[in-house]
């Protein structure tokens, strides 16, 4: 008997006693004492669930609905090493998001903490199950969750606006997955992972399988905010509590790109597998584009959540580039360097929060040189900006470099130097908002005419506002701790080999589809990938100079001689983050009718 | 095939309706279109010409019946609109309380 | 396809159409408790009594109350700005 | 981008993803003709190992429980957040003073609709409890019983007796209730554990066929659902009629 869904029940009991004691329990310290406990037991459930594992498949079916002679009945969840490690992930940053919170919300009531646990179960279940619904209901569930809580703070104007158009556009993504899913039950009669891969390889590659994946595939690209469904996610990410913020930036959006991987290779691999080089072709293709428009809109910004809203956004991008190579050294990248990013961004976010605590906006220009007196947040602010430029030995170097291997062996060579270029725009543009907001040197940042007016920004968290002469050890402790773990992640021998193993454990579909529906226990798995070589240094230190030099130019003031076209072209890609739900609907609807057309030609 | 047809067509028609809406509230009963658009869908797929509806209460048990999975899913399907309506719903009264009005085009305080 | 179905089918495709076409809330409140209506019976016609009864309370009561709520509340906003603006005049 | 960019836009992707869609339907197996095995299994499943006449609400409280936790929990987000959200902006007493300004008012309903309100109230609650219960036997369930039951409250609301309201509907009360429910289904989720069974394992004696306690846990599984469906769209309608009453504020 697995302990695996513990790890999402127990949160979920925690949020109902929250809730269940809110009117009469005053006592928001207590609140999220309690709830920081169920995350952590949850963490620590995951992290058994993996041990429990041990590198292979663990199938536990709710209610002990076995299947019937090879038949899926009932809901399953399997434990693979890289689900549950996602799930560890997820906790992990819960506990760090949670043990903010008891800082920075202030509420009077549990109701806050309740709803932030129901998001971390779902999130931790979305990981674990073996089945496309309950995957779904999962989907909704965090959606709805993230929903309520990025518009918690709805006394100011932003974050409803922000919630508001996030709640539109993923609801537009949830209908779209949906239709996907009920079109792959009509073709399959089934609902489990492995028994749709299994009856959809029976059949032809033809119009109903090019469409639902691109249903399935747009609904889960809306969450992971690839180009054009990402619209939403800066307005959002921008506007929500700092807690959430760092659990959005660092793992939700990720998550979708987690569930693409997941449905790719359990349900469309074998019967897409004579049109592979062309489906690697548009991920790819997607990837990049993403990676690009990410990172010129991260350097353009200077409200620095949106910033690092549009960093998720490019790494996102090159994350979706890591699992489209489709095959498992790519992916295996893919999920060490979101593991590490996560951490990172998460860190991140952490130190804009303090900043926002303490100085009440989070301009770039306003910030200008009054971070000197909290030197030590700078630092980390420093250290992360970096990171995201992927310097040795954090965790985003390691994953950066086993996708780059993993790119040039499919034969995209030029990939690796578009990710040099994506990490040196990201991680310079934050390198350069280190120099200026705690050094105070360089030319100050523009007003800038597209940030919001000041006022609106000014009670930002205001409630919360804490005026202390030191910043609260519940603060930064969280902080510092997440970008140990990133070092940690880059430095712990035998990550990078127990990647490649758990990445071939996932993608051997039929060995997993044997396991669920037949109990055939599974191969074993070797995998020969290794620690960075002599060219992943090179690319790593080309980034990061790159990063040092993007930040040198910005604060030489730069952007005075841009030329005009330059300018105006990137006035025209940031017009088009209107705010407009209208506008996303229907680039929404656009990307899932190209990314249906491109698949389409290709089967053709 | 024109069950199938009609759930395209509400799919379409209520994103639409999203992308064209000038009133907040008449976006979220558009999201609701497009996602009676799945109801359709899945208890078309789940018909079973002449099934009985799968309740065993007094019908023998060799009848031929539709496909209870997609039911269920179904119904789960309309409680997730219902609870999407409401959050909503609760964000569109306090936006136009606060901004005064519910044009969807009203809204980007951040933008770029 | 039964008889019942398509005459369903095709009221469900007007009342889903009508809902998004018309553009005054209230009015397309209307619209889409009938859109409501015709999907519990085409539910019906399909074979799903259960799921019929759900659409019932949902689209019949839930949800229309929910937007006539909405609707009144914004309402009476709008009517009170209108009252304070012609005050300051 | 322009509002004609936009429509530009909107229709030409509308157009190729309805070409898409038709193109995809076309492949779906002919209408009336699902595909096994699934939807063979599931219902004899529910009929011969769990005595539960009504395979739609076996499937969802036990074959695909799990699914239904995950669904029960999206309402409590819901309920609660809505709660969260409209609260937002209404001061302490508000509420209060609204509904004793709207019963003295009162006389403004037409008497008619407050006696057909009234008289409703009693045949409606009967309704709802029986659907709750009745689930594994007949259409209906937790979740369709527990929105009639919601409906009470607006009967009562439609009966003008807003301040009656604030009586039969202390807002903690639905609140802790919403809470109740889920955590009860949870509960029952993990009792499997206890019995060193599966998570969400069956653990009652099953009944026989047709009885109202046929099932083991689908009856109980259903109730609970039924008690935080109750509280939880009471809880969101009640928000919404909270806003409503706080119009007659000036400036709010």
């Amino acid at each position: 008997m697995s302990v695996a869904p513990l790890a999402v029940l127990v949160p979920v009991l925690a949020a109902t006693l929250l809730a269940a004691t809110s009117p009469f329990v005053t006592r928001r310290r207590l609140a999220g004492i309690v709830a920081v406990l169920a995350v952590l037991a949850s963490a620590a459930l995951c992290a058994a669930a993996l041990v429990e594992a041990h590198g292979d498949t663990l199938v536990m079916w709710f209610g002990g609905w076995e299947p019937r002679s090879g038949v899926a009945v009932g809901i399953d969840f399997a434990v693979d090493p890289i689900g549950a490690a996602m799930a560890l992930f997820v906790a992990v940053l819960g506990v760090a998001a949670l043990v903010m919170c008891i800082e920075v919300i202030q509420v009077e009531d549990n109701l806050f903490d309740a709803i932030a646990l129901v998001f971390i179960a779902a999130m931790v279940g979305y990981c674990l199950t073996g089945d496309l619904f309950n995957l779904f209901v999962f989907f909704e569930l965090m959606s709805v969750c993230a929903y309520v809580l990025v518009g918690y703070e709805i006394r100011k104007r932003a974050p409803l606006e922000g919630s508001l158009t996030f709640a539109i556009t993923n609801s537009i993504g949830s209908i779209l997955l949906l239709c996907g899913i009920a079109l792959l039950y009509g073709r399959t009669g089934a609902l489990n992972l492995a028994q749709m891969g299994r009856a959809l390889a029976e059949g032809p590659a033809d119009g109903l399988v090019v469409v639902s994946y691109a249903l399935v595939a747009g609904g889960l690209l809306v969450k992971a905010a690839a180009v054009p469904f990402h619209f939403w996610t800066a307005d959002a990410y921008a506007v929500a509590p700092t807690p959430v913020g760092l659990l959005l930036g660092g793992a939700f959006s990720e998550l979708g790109l987690f569930g693409l991987a997941r449905v790719q290779w359990t349900v469309f691999h074998e019967v897409l597998a004579p049109h592979e080089a062309e489906l690697r072709a548009i991920l790819v293709g997607l990837g990049v584009l993403t990676a690009i428009v990410g990172a010129v809109m991260c350097a353009a910004q200077h409200h620095l959540k949106r910033m690092l809203a549009f960093a998720t956004i490019s790494h996102v991008g090159l994350f979706l580039v890591g699992i489209g190579l489709l095959d498992a050294d790519g992916l295996a990248g893919a999920a060490v360097w979101i593991v590490g990013d996560g951490l990172v961004k998460a860190a991140l976010f952490a130190s804009v929060g303090l900043l926002n605590d303490r100085f009440a906006t989070v301009e770039e220009a306003e910030l200008h040189g009054r971070g000197r007196e909290i030197g030590g947040i700078g630092v980390l602010f420093c250290v992360g900006a970096l990171a995201v430029a992927s310097l040795p030995p954090f965790g985003p170097f390691l994953g950066k470099t086993l996708v780059e291997d993993a790119a040039l062996t499919a034969g995209y060579a030029w990939v690796p130097a578009v990710m040099v270029v994506v990490s040196a725009l990201t991680g310079g543009a934050l390198l350069r908002v280190a120099v200026r907001v705690f050094l105070g040197r360089g030319v100050p940042a523009p007003e800038d005419p597209h940030s919001e007016p000041a006022e609106v920004d000014r009670d930002s968290e205001g409630e919360g506002e804490v005026s202390l002469a030191t910043v609260p050890a519940l603060l930064w402790a969280p902080a510092v701790a997440l970008v140990v773990a990133a070092l940690a992640w880059g430095l712990v021998p035998g990550v990078a080999a127990a990647a490649g193993r758990a990445a071939e454990r996932f993608v051997d579909v039929q060995a997993y589809a044997g396991l669920v529906l037949d109990g055939r226990p599974l191969p074993a798995v070797s995998s020969t990938l290794r620690a960075p070589g002599l060219t992943g240094w090179l690319y790593a230190a080309a980034s990061v100079a790159g990063a040092v030099l993007v930040a040198l130019a910005a604060l030489a003031g730069v952007r005075e001689r841009a030329p005009r076209a330059g300018l105006r072209a990137l006035e025209t890609l940031r017009g088009l983050h209107s705010g407009r739900p209208g506008d996303y609907a229907a680039f929404t609807a656009a990307g899932v009718a190209v990314l249906g057309g491109l698949l389409a030609l290709a089967v053709g | 095939m024109l069950a199938y047809l009609v759930a395209v067509w509400l799919l379409l028609a209520g994103l639409y309706g999203v992308i064209t809406s000038r009133h907040l509230v008449h976006l979220v009963l558009c999201l609701g279109v497009m996602q009676t658009s799945t109801y359709v869908l899945l208890l078309a797929i789940g018909w079973r010409a002449g099934g009985a509806a799968p309740i065993f209460a007094d019908i023998p048990r060799n009848t031929p019946i539709v496909d209870p999975v997609v039911q269920a899913l179904t119904l789960t399907d309309v409680v997730v609109e219902a609870t999407v309506v409401a959050v909503l719903l609760a964000l569109t009264v306090q936006a136009h309380k606060r901004f005064g009005t519910c044009d969807p085009d009203a809204l980007g305080a951040l933008r770029g | 396809m039964t008889a019942l179905q398509t005459v369903c089918l095709l009221a469900v495709a007007v009342a889903g159409t009508a809902t998004v076409l018309t553009r005054d809330p209230l009015r397309q409140a209307v619209a889409s408790g009938l859109l409501g209506l015709a999907l519990s019976v085409l539910f019906l016609a399909f074979g799903a009594p259960d799921v019929a009864l759900s659409q019932i309370v949902v689209a019949g009561v839930a949800v229309p109350v929910m937007v006539l709520l909405a609707l009144a509340k914004i309402r009476t906003v709008d009517r009170a700005a209108a009252r304070d603006d012609a005050e300051e005049l | 981008m322009s509002e004609r960019a936009r429509l530009v836009l909107g229709l030409g992707s509308l157009a190729a993803l309805g070409a898409l869609l038709v193109w995809a339907v076309g492949g779906l197996p002919a209408f009336g003709h699902p595909r096994g095995p699934y939807a063979d299994l599931a219902p004899r499943i529910m009929l011969d190992e769990r005595h539960v006449a009504n395979a739609v609400t076996g499937i969802t409280f036990d074959l695909r429980g799990f699914d239904t936790l995950g669904e029960e929990l999206i309402l409590f987000v819901a309920a609660l957040g809505a709660a969260v959200l409209l609260r937002a902006l209404r001061t302490e007493g508000a509420i209060e003073e609204a509904a004793a300004d709207e019963e003295r008012r009162g006389p403004g309903t037409a008497e008619a609709l407050r006696a057909l309100g009234a008289v409703l109230v009693g045949p409606t609650l009967l309704l709802g409890i029986y659907v709750v219960v009745h689930g594994a036997l007949t259409p209906g369930g937790g979740f369709q019983g527990g929105v009639l039951l919601a409906g009470v409250l607006l009967l009562v609301y439609a009966a003008g007796q807003v301040a009656a309201v604030e009586r039969v509907r202390p807002v903690s009360l639905v609140e802790v209730t919403d809470a109740l429910g889920a955590a009860a289904y949870t509960l029952v989720a993990l009792a499997g554990l206890v019995f060193g069974v599966a998570v969400m394992d069956n653990v009652l004696p099953f009944g026989t066929t047709g009885s109202l306690l046929s099932g083991g846990t689908v009856p109980v599984l259903s109730v609970a659902v039924g008690v935080e469906v109750t509280a939880g769209v009471t809880l969101i309608l009640s928000e919404f009629v909270d806003q409503m009453l706080l119009r007659s504020r000036r400036g709010d």
